[in-house]
């Protein structure tokens, strides 16, 4: 009775594939979040006048002026200009963390998923080894023997978080490998390469993309809040963990040394995040409509 | 002697909501049904022809997005689609139980079978534990289960056959007038599904109840029920004494569902006779089976389908007989020889 | 049962293992000669046979598998070797420092529960409606905000400007508010969502349909079938969040300057204190694995099924 | 000359507990539609993967035109399966919901470019101009091509799955419950459909369904399957023979 209901209430939009996008206002207001930041983070050299790294103790804590859009900070660097190149190291890092994690997750899942026996049990069992160092926690054991720097920050980073996108797609292949269409491809004389680039993988690419969404958030505040705490960006890296810690001290004084940096942070992620539910709604009621019966 | 009816549908119409309230789409109009104690009436349709969404309205159980527009529910001479949800709750397993669909999961997995039957029982009527307890046992020895064993189970740990006599249980041991079996056997294999019919079948003659059997499997329907429906689109095709609709199917739709079973025994013809189009092609104004109707004239496209009425045997088509010919207003040549009225 | 708990205990000794030969591993490919800068902190000239004489007595001279075999010996004894800073025995050093982690990881928790269960049963009983809004932009906003940054304005708001709470240091109740709500805000946001949407899946099954057609009452079903269903995905998370509670008490701990766990790991690493490093690591993994070990048996008691093993016929 | 398919005392069983096949035999020659009848886990499903050699059977033998198939691997088995190609049951679940129509209609040609099938001859152009030619086949217009499954009703998706079938032209046509999950007037259409297609294409047909009234409208000859066993083989025309075993009578008495 469910699915004839669903089926009544759910009649696909009438004018096609693309009506989603309109109907999905999170998805709209994460990318056009995201679009500015695009803009600014490759804008920067062109906006930025001043050098983000350059010192001029002179100009220490000035207000915002039409040379410096946000004031200066404790060592009389122009904030804005920080501020951007801190955006584009950071989704810089985030977009190289994230591609090789993809690189190395993706295919290990398929391969885990599509051949399963002993390689897919040494695979649980290397997951359930890694699953016990959270991301955290094992950035903070790399920083803390190899020397806190940016470099070894994203390999702890990297380290743990291939296992996620491992998990997915070694999910949906695992889910889909029976399925009749499958049988049929195989039937149909189809050799593994087709069946797995052409028929399993597509599966796979809306679960990932919504957690590639989600996982930039999550990456730019690991990254962020360990630079904050030293382990990350090392002074003068305008970076803008980084960057929040240095105004610490003068939070009382100046506390908009400490706000600019979190409230970019808290944008770039909540757009990021904003994308990863509407990606969600958006694809799931795709799942939903194509899973119940016609 | 007269009985007053069990059910009485008079007029349904069911619509889809929009969420600022407005009527979006009709999925089910026009709906008029009468059930009489110890009646078995059978609701047949093929997928999308709304017949899961008249039951459901029934039992008040419409999903939000869903709504009764018109029509009259009488369940024991009681209206009630306007009650408020706590005085519907009291009539839902007391008055009208449902049985539903196997694979859907009648019980929830995590709970023993016994504690879901418990606590059905112990929402109607203060008593212990104990005596629900017995009481549940008693009716699942009468579905000819293993009662304890069923009882202290997980659903998980029936097979598809035992989870649908335990809902059959699970319905009658409160004695309800009324039992909605939304496609009982669909998900179970031909020899298991006859077993659960005739279960039910023969329990609802002791208990006088009265049954509405929905399903799209015909075979079923013509055998075992006093009277039955046929729905396409959301509209009523054909209502009458099932041994009448079996002999003289009146409405084009009914009679082609009819050949368009492979017979089992007796001539086999090399061809069935297919009805074209999918289930899901449905006129929006006009009579609904328009557009798959071979026998389609002109006024059945503006016209809309006339009334099914609830008593004898009658049928939408504007053309009571159409292989007779193009007559308008004919008089129907079953044997009941009633009038058809062509409005 | 037995079964299933001795090949839990199985694993969580071999995550153990592959967790102290990983973090040994990284020990002795540390940079820099952990004896001379042990010797420059005992502020005198230091000689070659100083640092001979101190590498023998600590055994650094020995291969590499002898120097794994006599650690790993000692581990099993919670012997986890001294700390280059105070000398004092690594074990000693996180049992002092265990409590008030604890406290404060217990403290989010707490503030975890008392926003989760109300707001993620209100959003999912009315859906659409204000509690539902409000739950998705909290969830939003708490999987956005960088804990150290909610920390930050929640010490310029309520202690720097309003005088409400101290901004530093370890106390009594007062002391706890702000740290508590900065670690447990994020995850209550996160956890609200998980709950409603739990609620939501559980409360659209058809089981319910069937509850409902037998006439159980709304406060039964939503008790005894909804939450019990929405359990077990808030659960699964849990077993994941760990991670991320640990590791934000070490920023938290930081910002607010509690003596925890956080605060020793963080002066550990830049004292190059490789031993306490270490111990906190595999402190740390065994935490994650004992509570992951904890979920899973929750898991058995929440749905029948995998305690039986999916679908298996009577 | 050996008949099409040839199935000798095949058994099979899952873990070590579950026989699911015992001493199963059976054969099906060149343009003969062989109806397997039998309840839900009598071990249809799994006769349909042995003879589409997706698994291997414990013991028994099955020859396809006289070749030993079941002990086929890699190349070899890939190109034993152009002569037998398969129709399941849920047409939701037997097309690539990420891939328009003509491609997976067209796959098993794009696998196997050597095969060119007599009544697919004329057409000219590329692979979009066969698919729509297969499609036409089984009674679809060419406006179906560039769709998406989740676009068609259950019947246009179930054709689909028949053309594709079809394309390699192959000697036998497993089709494993085809119809079950339609509704009664478009499993009239699928039925007459594959009948109309084995009449102009001699192809043989295994009409595996618990039906027992279509598997009798389908096929020449009938089995029946009872836990993992054929207890009764016959000709279609004594379905009512009083010789019938007391199981297939259980069949033929029920649904009236």
């Amino acid at each position: 009775m469910n699915a004839a209901i669903k089926k009544a209430v759910l009649r696909p939009a009438r004018n096609g594939r693309y009506v989603w996008l309109s109907a999905n206002p999170l998805l709209l207001i994460g990318i056009s979040l995201l679009f500015v930041f695009m803009l600014l983070a490759l804008s920067g050299w062109l906006l930025a006048a001043n050098d983000p790294l350059a010192v001029n103790m002179a100009e220490r804590l000035k207000s915002p002026s039409l040379e410096y859009p946000l004031g200066t900070d404790h060592m009389g660097r122009c904030i804005f200009s920080r501020l951007i190149s801190g955006a584009r190291t950071t989704l810089g890092i985030t977009a190289m963390v994230l591609m090789t994690v993809m690189v190395i997750g993706i295919p290990m899942g398929l391969l885990c998923g599509y051949a399963g026996g002993r390689i897919d049990a040494l695979f649980m069992r290397l997951v359930d080894g890694l699953l016990a160092l959270p991301e955290f926690i094992l950035a903070i054991a790399v920083a803390g023997f190899l020397g806190p720097s940016l470099m070894n920050l994203m390999l702890s980073v990297v380290l743990v978080k291939w296992i996620g996108y491992a998990r997915v797609v070694r999910g949906v292949v695992m889910a889909e490998r029976e399925k009749e269409y499958i049988l049929a491809a195989r039937v149909g004389g189809a050799r593994t390469f087709k069946l797995l680039f052409r028929h399993l993988l597509p599966q796979a690419v809306s679960p990932v993309m919504v957690l590639a969404a989600f996982d930039v958030g999550k990456v730019i505040l690991t990254i962020s809040s360990l630079s904050y705490l030293g382990l990350g960006a090392q002074p003068p890296a305008p970076e803008w963990g980084a960057m929040l810690n240095d105004g610490r001290p003068y939070f009382q004084t100046a506390p908009e040394l400490m706000l600019y940096p979190g409230a970019a942070i808290m944008l770039v992620v909540l757009a990021f995040n904003l994308i990863g539910d509407g990606l969600r709604n958006v694809l799931d009621l795709k799942e939903r409509w194509r899973g119940n019966p016609g | 002697m007269i009985k007053n009816p069990v059910l009485q549908i008079s007029g349904l119409s069911v619509a889809l909501r929009a969420h600022s309230g407005s009527w979006i789409r009709h999925l089910v109009q026009g709906i008029n049904l009468t059930l009489y104690p110890g009646e078995m009436h059978g609701l047949v349709g093929e997928s999308g022809s709304g017949k899961s969404i008249t039951a459901s309205a029934v039992l008040g159980l419409l999903p939000g997005s869903l709504g009764i527009t018109e029509g009259e529910i009488l369940l024991n001479g009681k209206a009630i689609h306007r009650l408020p949800e706590k005085a519907k709750r009291r009539l839902r397993g007391r008055e009208m139980a449902c049985i539903f669909q196997n694979d859907q999961g009648s019980f929830a997995p995590f709970r023993k079978i016994g504690k879901q039957l418990t606590e059905a029982l112990q929402a109607h009527e203060k008593m212990s534990s104990r005596e629900a307890r017995e009481i549940s046992c008693e009716w699942l020895e009468r579905v000819k289960l293993p009662a304890q064993r069923v009882f202290d189970s997980y659903p998980f740990q029936l097979s598809g056959g035992q989870l649908q006599r335990t809902s059959l249980a699970a319905s009658l041991m409160m004695k309800p007038s009324l039992i909605i079996a939304d496609e009982p056997t669909t998900a179970l294999d031909v020899l298991t599904a006859e077993q659960i019919l005739d279960l039910l079948s023969g329990l609802q003659k002791k208990t006088e109840c009265a049954v509405l059997l929905i399903s799209h499997d015909l075979t079923s329907v013509l055998k075992r029920t006093d009277r039955m429906s046929v729905m396409y689109g959301g509209h009523l095709m054909e209502s009458g004494p099932t041994a009448s609709v079996r002999r003289n199917p009146l409405h084009p739709y009914t009679k082609m569902l009819l050949k368009a079973r492979p017979p089992l025994d007796g001539f086999m013809p090399d061809r069935l006779a297919a009805i074209p189009g999918e289930p899901g092609a449905v006129a929006d104004q006009g009579c609904p089976f328009a557009p798959r109707c071979p026998y389609r004239k002109e006024a059945c496209v503006h016209m809309p389908a006339s009334g099914v009425r609830a008593d004898d045997h009658s049928s939408a088509c504007l053309f009571a007989d159409p292989e007779g010919g193009d007559s308008i207003a004919a008089v129907a040549r079953s044997d009941q020889d009633r009038e058809v009225v062509w409005r | 049962m037995v079964i299933i708990l001795g090949k839990r205990l199985f694993q969580l000794i071999f995550v153990l293992f592959l967790l102290s030969a990983a973090t040994f591993t990284m020990m002795k490919l540390a940079p820099g000669d952990p004896v001379r800068s042990l010797l420059r902190t005992d502020e005198f000239l230091t000689t070659q046979a100083d640092e001979a004489k101190l590498r023998k007595e600590l055994g650094f001279d020995l291969p590499i598998v002898v120097q794994y075999g006599e650690w790993m010996a000692g581990v099993m004894q919670l012997d986890l070797g001294k700390s280059y800073l105070t000398g004092k025995p690594v074990l000693d050093v996180m049992a002092s420092r265990l409590p008030i982690t604890a406290q404060l990881t217990g403290g989010a928790l707490l503030v975890m529960l008392l926003i989760t269960v109300p707001l993620g049963t209100a959003a999912a009983l009315m859906p659409g409606r204000w509690p539902d809004h409000l739950g998705r932009a909290l969830a939003l906003i708490g999987a956005s905000v960088p804990g150290f940054w909610l920390g930050l304005l929640l010490i310029y708001g309520f202690s720097y400007k309003l005088q409400l709470f101290p901004s530093m240091g370890k106390g009594g109740f007062f002391h706890m508010v702000l740290p508590c709500f900065t670690l447990g805000f994020s995850l209550a946001a996160v956890y609200a969502r998980l709950l409603r949407n739990g609620l939501l899946e559980s409360l659209s099954q058809h089981y319910i349909r069937a509850a409902r057609a037998r006439g159980v009452s709304e406060r039964v079903i939503l008790t005894r079938y909804a939450f019990r269903a929405a359990l077990l995905p808030v659960v699964t998370m849990f077993g994941m969040s760990i991670g991320y509670l640990l590791g934000g008490a070490v920023v938290v701990e930081t910002l607010f300057s509690w003596p925890g766990l956080g605060n020793m790991v963080m002066d550990a690493i830049f004292g190059r204190d490789y031993p306490v490093i270490q111990g906190y690591v595999l402190f740390t993994g065994a935490v994650v694995v004992m509570i992951n070990l904890i979920v899973d048996l929750s898991y058995r008691a929440i749905d029948p099924r995998i305690r039986f093993g999916k679908g298996e016929s009577a | 000359m050996p008949p099409l398919l040839e199935v000798i005392k095949i058994g099979k069983s899952y873990g070590d507990s579950v026989k699911v096949l015992r001493e199963v035999s059976f054969q099906i020659g060149a343009g003969e539609c062989l109806g397997l009848v039998g309840e839900s886990g009598s071990g249809k499903s799994t006769i349909t993967r042995l003879i589409l050699g997706l698994d291997k059977p414990d013991s028994g033998e099955i020859f396809v035109s006289g070749q030993a198939v079941h002990r086929l691997k890699g190349k070899a088995l890939r190109h034993s399966r152009k002569h037998v190609q398969v129709v399941f049951q849920d047409p939701a679940a037997s097309l690539n919901p990420r891939l328009r129509i003509w491609k997976s209609v067209v796959e098993p040609l794009e696998n196997f470019p050597d095969v060119e099938p007599k009544f697919l001859t004329n057409v000219s152009g590329g692979q979009r101009e066969l698919a729509a030619a297969l499609l036409d086949r089984v009674g679809l217009g060419s406006e179906l091509l560039d769709r998406y499954p989740d676009q068609l009703s259950g019947g246009q998706k179930q054709r689909v799955a028949i053309a594709r079938g079809l394309s390699l032209e192959p000697k036998l046509l497993v089709c494993d419950e085809p119809t079950s999950s339609l509704d009664v007037s478009v499993q009239a259409q699928i039925l007459n459909l594959l009948k109309e297609l084995k009449e102009e294409l001699g192809i043989s047909y295994l009409f595996i369904s618990h039906d027992i009234a279509a598997v009798r409208f389908m096929s020449d000859r009938i089995a029946v399957l009872k836990d993992g066993q054929l207890i009764d083989q016959f000709a279609a025309g004594d379905l009512f023979s009083p010789e019938r075993h007391p199981y297939t009578r259980k069949w033929t008495e029920t649904p009236a």
